[in-house]
């Protein structure tokens, strides 16, 4: 207990080291790109965390929106630390909605159903200028005035927060009961699980963490239009960053999000102009195809390799004997 | 200990009702055998049992607990616990894993079976070979099976349904699993056994309850049961010796 | 000396890819086009100019890292480009710590202006919304009959903005605004807003979209046989050619057209035409003039020296395809603002397929067809 | 007379060998049940012969023709049909659909008399089956979906057929049933069958031949006779 | 009034048959692979480039031009299958969902550099007459976009429901390894699916040209739509599908028309009823209900 404990404060450390590193540093252009790099991640993980119970979500932009906007139209009204506070409480709210109407869908039908819920709320901003500023947007206040260090250490911050709550959600409370929900909800029930119960609170809380994403994001430059967060690349970007990374972990949607952003940056340097999004589309391929497991997976079989005694060949001692 | 009572319990699909106006006792303090041809409707009483299909109209009673239109979870709380014909578990879980997921849910004070204390227990209780860290996408189809027990066995159950727990086990696992179901009752368990295979019947039960579409056919104890002559033709067979 | 053959470095980050990357391919055709004259003349006081192309996709986070890399990485000698108000958003606030030269080709929201409008290094080329809006309703005005305007717009920031403010300088004017209604850009359907309108029928049809949206509503009209009285667009990047003969008698009020009659143009068009292989748009412009006001300001100071350059933009007129403009300060409190409504044109499209200014008068070549029928 | 055989090497699961070396033989109109405990491997072997484990080398032989090379999907078509364990149909299909599919997949040209004469087959093996013509094939019941599967196998009028623990969930009537009906099926169409099976009291009554498996490897082999007369491994791997 | 409600509902017919005809190949190729194939969308956009090139440089007739798209998408739909597909399938969901998106994202930069952003418009006379009926106008090419999508979708019902592949594309989606014991080529039947999905999108392409431009971004929005259309209708099901095509279309066209603001309105609410149909059925208005 005291010892995983441990391991998981030293992970954490070496999450947020590199981000201290390039605060010491002072590298202006990689701390831009560290800071959105750590807000995908942040998303993603909040992604996978619902993923985690078979719900395969193609609507997270609504949560990032959602979030990002409540947070910034309450902080006038709350103050910064209650106004983000409601903010992603508000998230949590829609999620449990949602989460309670899609509750009976299965694969595709709740994919699908989430890329609707993402379209229907941004049309929702669109119409409601009075409320929501509608297309012409709004002006959240900026994170840590605008200063990207700080602004850095701050998503940092956060990112350490939702790695923390993706652990929880794989600790041995929720793991194996999310599992068996994902591939047999009916033997979850059967094994005493109330299955509605924690898909919803699998929502609630990757909507939370979603939320805190968008948050992090409406409030780096101060300015923001529904365009900007309530759309389809937030919604691709958490399901791209988890796979190549490995999904079912905490360190792969990081560990992807980080990869996806310097493929981008390699191929930006290499091929530049338009033809980078080519390269980029072409290396996800190759990707899914060479790593069917994403980098998590192939960080398993390179354990393996490392760790002789390995599982198939007690198998087989035993089959022998 | 405790027994089911069904109440004129119906459940349908479409036209074909799979349980019709169904009455019976499940004694308690009994290991029970629920036969019945194929398509009698015996998976659909377990399923009506635990939850899974509430019945339309009638009355399932755990004892004298009401669970009728429960969530199969509540029922599983109540004390009811079932397996599954085909044990379908996530591939990625562990042994340990999968038996810890009813230890953590299934709310009960009731003590486990066999003196028991952890998920490991339970596993190696079950006759389970392999240590609790290997992967269930790795187990062979008779220690699923007791996998499924160990599983059903963690929500600390005062009635456990097996449904065709023994199905495809070789003579030596069968014998095993016998002395496992025996030693479950023992500890205080009330058990119904979904089997074809009637040697394990006329072994281990001392109850037998016989469906056929849905109906109660006969019941009674085993000898008995299994040399009636409407059961013979409806389920048994002509050529059939125990 | 080695010193003196050092390139200029210019920064131009411009979303290349993403949903806006049509007009800043063409912006960024303008800058390279400009910065190519410059060097084929010798360059600036004998530097040559380098371009440091940087797609943001449209996207801040994308614009923030490459203004950092810009500034701090590449620390190059001004910034050229941006368009696209949210990401340019980004874009300015991450050029503030900087303070670059920076010229601004692209983006018209307001919100921009009152933000960074009063910084001293920051020079804006592209009207502001209401610029744009007030030229159009200036343009409403001077055709005699026309009462009442029917508004249609794509329901992003574009359209919005830009239906407020003409519903606002309409009824300054005393038009009356019979229609305001939304479309989503990109909608393959208008019958339902030009149904409308025909119920209505307004003296015109005002539609705020991008160049796709412009198209289809005249095309959809025309098989519909929906004829309103004078269809107006806005220029988002179309050409005459795409509309064949749905587009005849449209109207698209633009920055600036191959066919405005500005001393010299003609000659600069056939030659940037020439290099281009095709047909000149407006927003090409934009970049090239963006471009060109910079080096000369440059050429004016004799060398590299920002204050003289800051001082020099905001003090020379420039001879440019627009005609003699200045940066001058603007309504909304923006200090360095170079088009405004009052360099804004109108041109109609000719059922022969050809098209003519028709407002404003000086740079005016025809008359309006009015109403189109 | 068909001729069936088949020889393997190194079957098992990605670096799990669980068959190291096993070679059967049967001819038309003849039985082999592959018996042993579980985890024995029965599965696997019989998995092997279809192409559905990985294998380290396959040499398959019907009627002198090499199908060593043959994609798993081409076996059906010269005569092999497997009937996989665990009662599998598709679930999303009618009763009626499995069988008529999976007859169209192998009869390209076949005329409606040939089809109603296997369809006939099938049903007098099955009669429930021609009652649930429309139901869809996965709310069947355990048993029911086991017959099914035999049934579709059947429908491609197979040379060799290869059963994995076919009464598995079936009640006792049909297991005598069913049983008969195999020997039915080979005496009268020529058939090899090649099966795993718990149930060895009631497979020696149709089986001629006897494989029994332990830990992958072939611990006895031959005839029924030879093999009820073996006391020491009767009782030691069949209990009787 | 009355015409004017006329006329919204045939124009919001016609926009459902383009809808559909996009959606035709997608419920083939779904309800057969399960993937969501997100590159559909941009299959769709190069059949209405290619239509558009071969009348413009060609003066091919857009007739022909439907079926060289289908023609050249197919073969296009089976090298990527070949190239890739083939081996993803294998693979879980989201890395279907991610592998497509790859694809997608792949063809439209390459188109977007090939051809560049602007939106072109084919400027071929209409293929059929105009319908003029007491004040209610159809456009010719509105008719020949109804036609075409009909004729679609009816050759996918066909294939599914009268052909032996269509039960074998069944089979092998539900149980892939069982289909293949059957004796069915499940990596044949996939392609097949898939080729024919691609040479519907190819066709269809062709119709966006005569009513929509032609621009490399076209294909992103139809493609929603057209997923959308198939989980209204229940996966795989191809009435159905043509049927949430028409909900959608006047849903969103009515609303438009009819409702202030309904320019904006009109899309969200087509979505909120696709969410509410969900609720209310979870496998869309005609799928088959989960089964164990
Ligand atoms: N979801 C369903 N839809 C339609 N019919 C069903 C459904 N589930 C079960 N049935 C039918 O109900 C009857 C009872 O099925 P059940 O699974 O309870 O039988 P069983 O007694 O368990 O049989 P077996 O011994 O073969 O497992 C069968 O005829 C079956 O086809
Ligand atoms: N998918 C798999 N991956 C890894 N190992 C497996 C897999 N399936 C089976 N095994 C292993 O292979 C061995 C042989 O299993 P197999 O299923 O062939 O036995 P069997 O004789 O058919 O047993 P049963 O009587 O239980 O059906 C077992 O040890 C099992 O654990
Ligand atoms: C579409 C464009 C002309 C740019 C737009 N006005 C903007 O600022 O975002
Ligand atoms: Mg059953
Ligand atoms: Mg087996």
């Amino acid at each position: 207990m005291n010892r995983s404990l441990l391991t998981r404060l030293g992970l954490y450390a070496a999450i947020a080291a590199p981000s201290m590193l390039l605060v010491a540093t002072d590298q202006p252009f990689l701390i831009q790109v560290a800071i959105g790099t750590l807000i995908s991640a942040i998303l993603a993980l909040a992604w996978d965390i619902l993923s985690r119970t078979g719900q395969v979500s193609l609507g997270h932009a609504a949560f990032f929106g959602i979030g990002g906007y409540g947070s910034a139209l309450l902080t006038p009204v709350l103050g910064p630390v209650l106004g983000w506070a409601a903010g992603i409480l508000l998230c949590g709210l829609v999620a449990v909605l949602l989460g309670a109407v899609t509750l009976r869908l299965r694969r595709l039908y709740f994919t699908i159903a989430t890329l609707s819920f993402s379209l229907s709320i941004q049309v929702l901003i669109l119409v409601t200028p009075g409320l929501t500023g509608g297309s012409t947007g709004i002006m959240p206040p900026v994170i840590a005035g605008g200063s990207p260090p700080l602004q850095l250490l701050f998503v940092t911050g956060c990112l350490v927060v939702a790695a923390g709550v993706s652990d929880v959600f794989l600790g041995r409370r929720f793991r194996p009961a999310f599992f068996m929900i994902r591939n047999n909800p009916e033997l979850a029930a059967a094994s005493g699980v109330p299955v509605t119960r924690l898909k919803i609170l699998a929502f609630a809380v990757s909507g939370m963490v979603a939320g805190l994403a968008g948050s992090c994001y409406c409030g780096l430059y101060g300015y923001v239009i529904p365009d900007d967060v309530f759309t389809t690349n937030w919604n691709v970007l958490p399901l791209a960053v988890t796979v190549l990374g490995g999904m079912d972990t905490t360190l792969g949607p990081i560990v992807g999000a980080v990869v996806l952003r310097l493929l981008e940056e390699l191929a930006r340097q290499a091929v530049g102009g338009v033809g980078y999004q080519v390269v980029y589309g072409a290396v996800i391929i190759l990707f899914i195809v060479g790593l069917p497991e994403g980098l998590a997976g192939l960080g398993r079989v390179v354990l393996r390799r490392f760790r002789p005694p390995g599982e198939g060949t007690r198998i087989k001692a035993r089959l022998a004997s | 200990m405790t027994g089911v009572r069904v109440r004129g319990c119906t459940v349908a699909f479409g036209g074909l009702r799979a349980i019709d106006d169904l009455t019976l006792d499940i004694p308690a303090n009994a290991v029970t055998a629920l036969i019945g041809p194929n398509g009698s409707g015996k998976s659909t009483f377990v399923n009506m049992v635990s939850g899974q299909i509430p019945p339309r109209g009638g009355q399932v009673l755990l004892d004298t607990d009401a669970v009728t239109g429960l969530r199969p979870d509540r029922i599983v709380h109540k004390g009811l616990a079932r397996t599954y014909q085909v044990p379908r578990v996530p591939k990625e879980l562990t042994i340990d894993e999968v038996i810890s997921v009813p230890l953590l849910y299934a709310r009960s004070d009731r003590p486990l079976p066999g003196g028991a204390r952890s998920a490991a227990d339970l596993a190696r209780y079950c006759g389970l070979r392999p240590e609790v860290t290997t992967r269930c996408g790795r187990l062979s189809v008779s220690d699923l099976r007791r996998l499924e027990i160990a599983r059903a066995l963690a929500c600390r159950p005062r009635v456990l349904l097996l449904d065709e727990s023994m199905a495809g086990l070789s003579l030596e696992d069968t014998d095993q699993v016998i002395g496992l179901v025996r030693d479950i009752h023992a500890s205080g368990v009330t058990v119904v056994v979904i089997e074809h295979v009637m040697r394990i019947i006329a072994r281990l039960c001392s109850h037998a309850i016989v469906l056929n579409q849905g109906r109660l056919l006969a019941e009674g104890p085993p000898p008995q049961v299994l040399t009636m002559a409407s059961v013979r033709e409806a389920y048994l067979g002509k050529g059939f010796t125990l | 000396a080695a010193q003196q053959q050092q390139p200029i470095k210019i920064g131009v980050p411009l979303p290349l890819t993403g949903p806006l990357a049509g007009g800043g391919n063409q912006i960024l055709w303008g800058i390279q086009y400009a910065a190519d004259e410059v060097n084929e003349a010798g360059g600036l006081f004998g530097r040559k100019i380098e371009l440091i192309v940087e797609d943001t996709k449209g996207e801040p986070n994308t614009s923030a890292g490459v203004a950092a890399k810009l500034t701090a990485q590449d620390k190059v000698d001004a910034v050229v480009g941006g368009f696209g108000s949210t990401a340019d958003f980004a874009l300015l606030s991450a050029l503030q710590r900087s303070e670059p030269i920076f010229v601004h080709p692209g983006s018209s929201s307001v919100r921009l202006e009152e933000t960074f409008g009063k910084n001293d290094w920051y020079y804006h080329v592209y009207i502001w919304d209401y610029h744009r809006q007030k030229a159009a309703v200036n343009f409403f005005k001077s055709i005699p009959g026309v009462k009442t305007l029917a508004i249609a717009f794509e329901d992003k920031l574009y359209g919005t903005d830009g239906a407020k403010f003409t519903e606002q300088y309409a009824k300054e004017a005393g038009l009356d605004v019979v229609m305001k209604e939304p479309f989503r850009a990109g909608t393959p359907d208008f019958s339902p807003i030009l149904n409308r309108a025909k119920g209505l029928n307004p003296d015109v049809l005002f539609v705020i979209g991008y160049s796709g949206d412009n198209i289809q509503v005249a095309r959809q009209a025309a098989q519909l046989g929906i004829k309103p009285k004078l269809l107006v667009t806005q220029g988002a990047g179309e050409k005459r050619s795409d509309f064949g003969p749905a587009g005849d008698n449209v109207v698209v009020i633009d920055l600036w057209s191959a066919k405005q009659t500005t001393p010299g143009l003609a000659e600069w068009v056939k030659k940037a035409e020439a290099k281009r292989g095709a047909e000149v748009v407006s927003s090409a412009v934009q970049g090239y003039v963006a471009m060109q006001t910079l080096t000369d300001a440059a050429k004016a100071a004799g060398s590299w020296d920002r204050t003289k350059i800051l001082a020099n933009l905001g003090s020379m007129t420039f001879d440019t395809p627009y005609g003699k403009v200045a940066y001058t300060p603007s309504e909304m409190g923006g200090k360095h603002q170079l088009i405004t409504e009052k360099s804004m044109i109108a041109v109609q499209y000719k059922p022969d397929g050809g098209q003519e200014v028709v407002w404003p008068a000086e740079k005016a070549a025809a008359k309006i067809t009015y109403p189109a029928q | 007379m068909n001729r069936f055989e088949a020889s393997l090497e190194r079957a098992g699961y990605g670096e799990l060998v669980v068959i190291p070396q096993l070679a059967i033989q049967v001819s038309g109109g003849e039985m082999l049940v592959l018996l042993g405990p579980n985890g024995a491997g029965k599965t696997t072997a019989l998995k092997a012969l279809v192409g559905d484990v990985d294998v380290g080398r396959r040499a398959l032989r019907l009627d002198g023709a090499d199908l060593s090379g043959t994609p798993g999907w081409r076996l059906a078509h010269a005569g092999i049909a497997f009937v996989p364990d665990g009662a599998r149909c598709f679930g999303t299909a009618t009763v009626h659909e499995n069988l008529r599919g999976a007859f169209e997949a192998t009869h390209r040209h076949a005329d409606a008399a040939s089809r109603r004469r296997l369809f006939d087959r099938a049903f007098d093996l099955f009669p429930i089956l021609r009652q649930r013509l429309d139901q869809l094939a996965g709310s069947m019941s355990g048993g029911q979906r086991q017959m099914l599967a035999i049934a579709r196998a059947l429908m491609i009028q197979p040379k060799v057929l290869i059963l994995d623990e076919p009464t598995a969930g079936l009640a006792p009537k049909l297991v005598e049933e069913l049983f008969e009906a195999l020997g039915r099926i080979k005496t009268t169409s020529g058939c090899a069958i090649v099966m795993a099976e718990q149930n060895f009291a009631a497979a020696v009554s149709v089986a001629d031949h006897c494989l029994v498996l332990d830990e992958g490897r072939p611990a006895l082999a031959g005839t029924v006779e030879q093999v009820r007369s073996n006391e020491k491994l009767r009782v030691a791997y069949l209990g009787l | 009034m009355t015409t004017a409600v006329i006329q919204a509902v045939l124009l919001a017919l016609s926009m459902a048959a383009l809808y559909a005809a996009v959606a035709a190949g997608l419920t083939l190729t779904v309800g057969v692979t399960r993937i969501i194939n997100f590159a559909h969308g941009e299959f769709v956009m190069l059949g209405a480039f290619l239509t558009y090139w071969l009348y413009t440089r060609f003066g091919l007739s857009p007739w022909f031009g439907m079926a060289a798209s289908g023609v050249a998408l197919a073969i296009l739909s089976a090298a990527v299958y070949r190239g890739f597909l083939a081996r993803v399938l294998k693979q879980d969901e989201h890395n279907q969902l991610l592998a497509t998106l790859g694809l997608s994202i792949l063809i439209l930069n390459l188109a977007i550099i090939a051809w560049s952003p602007d939106p072109r418009v084919m400027q071929a006379p209409p293929l059929l007459p105009t319908l003029n009926l007491g004040g209610v106008t159809v456009p010719g090419n509105n008719i020949a976009v109804a036609l075409v999508g009909l004729i679609l979708f009816v050759a996918m019902y066909a294939i599914r429901n009268y052909t032996r592949y269509g039960t074998q594309m069944r089979f092998a989606s539900d149980d892939p390894t069982l289909a293949a014991h059957a004796g069915i080529n499940v990596d044949r039947v996939f392609e097949l699916s898939f080729v024919i999905g691609g040479a519907a999108a190819g066709v269809s392409g062709g119709l966006v040209a005569l009513v929509l431009y032609v621009q490399p971004t076209i294909g992103v929005d139809l493609v929603i739509r057209a997923f959308a259309i198939i989980a209204l209708g229940g996966l795989g099901n191809i009435p159905g599908a043509l049927i949430g095509s028409a909900i959608l279309a006047l849903t969103e066209g009515l609303t438009s028309t009819f409702v202030p603001q309904g320019g904006s309105w009109g899309f969200g609410i087509a979505f909120v009823i696709l969410l509410l149909v969900l609720v209310v059925r979870p496998s869309g208005l005609f799928g088959k209900q989960a089964h164990p």
